[in-house]
């Protein structure tokens, strides 16, 4: 569905915006899983084919028609994995957060100067 | 006849959502952003099950019980982190 | 069957305007323990009104409803529970108006007055 | 009726965005992250993937919000200060 493309995308404009413009560690990262959001949002509403229900063969689908009534079931087992990887992702980078913190007791990225610490 | 009524009950919990999430936007406190963030998942749950009647799959009302479940799990772990630190 | 979809309907229409006094009532009251108030205990009766309707326009779903119901009714007071103590522990004033605060007497050591 | 409830959550989730960034106390961005992660379990359902909106409603909204106050509870430790406040 176009509507859930729309909003998709302004997501990860937002989560950009974001990234590129706090200074803060933490705020950061949100920003990173905002992005994370959006791109679910875009991947799964591009598999969306329009009056057709959830790829699951219950009593309410007919077994011999469900190629016709059912939606692409690809784009929502990529998303699946895409989530999991993307909770690996941001428990990784909060840990980076915390061991630099550690190192400097401050949050902003504008102390980090150096290249290797 | 009978539809009708469900599709309003639908519209009026939406609205719902809507003036809760005010409420999540101005709060002064945390805490009040948590009460509204309460109240928005059990409306919500609600509109998952409306929407499991309107497409006629009894499927979507195992993803309203895992809902329920974590919105649960999540209050009390922020109302943990707010009383003691975790 | 056509008489117990209508009744379901209404019910549903009921707890929706439940849901959306208990929404009022968030963005309303003055302080965050009235604001518990009103959007836990609405917020339950509204729901449970709200699922015994579809329950009943569709009859075959009404066991898995009811296991829904019962979990609203066992999670949402301690959440609303919990709450309160984090408030009370972050030390939010009370709102004007209030006449007694018992978790604080208790604290205290205080005796009496409070059941 | 599912492309109004998409277009009101939608709207919901981006004003959530703009939120989270904007906050500057940090524990405010954490829940209004972890309300656009439960906004879109809602929105995928209705794009018919209930399993990638199980997913999302365990592992986006209840497992991430624990694990940033997980890290917040370790930085507060180490500053030696009980307020979740950080300039942003």
């Amino acid at each position: 569905m176009t509507l859930g493309t729309v909003i998709g995308f302004a997501l990860i404009l937002i989560g950009v915006w974001g990234m590129l413009t706090r200074s803060n560690l933490i705020k950061i990262i949100i920003g990173f899983s905002i992005i994370d959001t959006g791109i679910h949002l875009v991947i799964v509403s591009i598999g969306y084919l329009p009056g057709r229900t959830a790829p699951i063969i219950d009593g309410a689908v007919d077994k011999a028609r469900a190629g016709l009534e059912v939606v692409d079931p690809i784009p929502s087992a990529l998303v699946l994995t895409a989530i999991v990887i993307g909770l690996a992702i941001t428990a990784l980078m909060l840990t980076y957060a915390v061991g630099m913190f550690r190192e400097k007791k401050s949050l902003n990225i504008g102390d980090y100067k150096e290249l290797k610490w | 006849m009978a539809n009708q009524l469900f599709y309003i009950a639908t519209a009026i919990a939406l609205l719902a959502v809507v003036v809760a999430f005010l409420r999540l936007l101005k709060g002064p406190d945390p805490t009040d952003r948590v009460v509204a963030l309460d109240g928005m998942t059990i409306t919500s749950i609600s509109i998952i099950t409306a929407a499991a009647f309107f497409l006629g799959r009894v499927i979507y009302i195992d993803v309203a019980m895992v809902y329920a479940l974590v919105s649960f799990l999540g209050v009390v772990a922020i109302a943990r982190f707010i009383e003691r630190g975790l | 069957m056509q008489d117990l979809e209508l009744i379901g309907g209404l019910l549903s229409v009921v707890g929706a305007v439940f849901l959306l006094l208990a929404a009022i009532g968030i963005i309303r009251m003055p302080d965050v323990y009235n604001r518990m108030q009103a959007g836990t205990k609405a917020t339950t009766l509204g729901s449970i009104l709200f699922l015994l309707g579809i329950g009943l326009a569709n009859p075959d779903w009404l066991g898995k409803i009811l296991l829904l119901v019962l979990f609203i009714v066992f999670t949402n007071p301690i959440s609303s529970h919990v709450l309160a103590r984090a408030a009370h522990h972050r030390g939010i004033p009370l709102a004007e108006g209030s006449v007694r605060d018992c978790l604080s007497d208790d604290e205290a050591g205080e005796e009496g007055g409070c059941e | 009726m599912s492309v109004y409830i998409i277009a009101v959550f939608g709207v919901l989730m981006v004003f959530a965005a703009v939120y989270a960034i904007y906050s500057r106390n940090i524990l405010s961005a954490i829940i209004a992250s972890g309300v656009i992660s439960l906004l879109a379990s809602i929105i995928y359902i209705l794009l018919a993937a209930p399993d990638v909106a199980m997913t999302e409603a365990a592992i986006g909204s209840g497992l991430t919000t624990v694990v940033f106050l997980l890290a917040l509870k370790r930085i507060n430790r180490l500053r030696g200060t009980e307020e979740e406040d950080v300039d942003a």
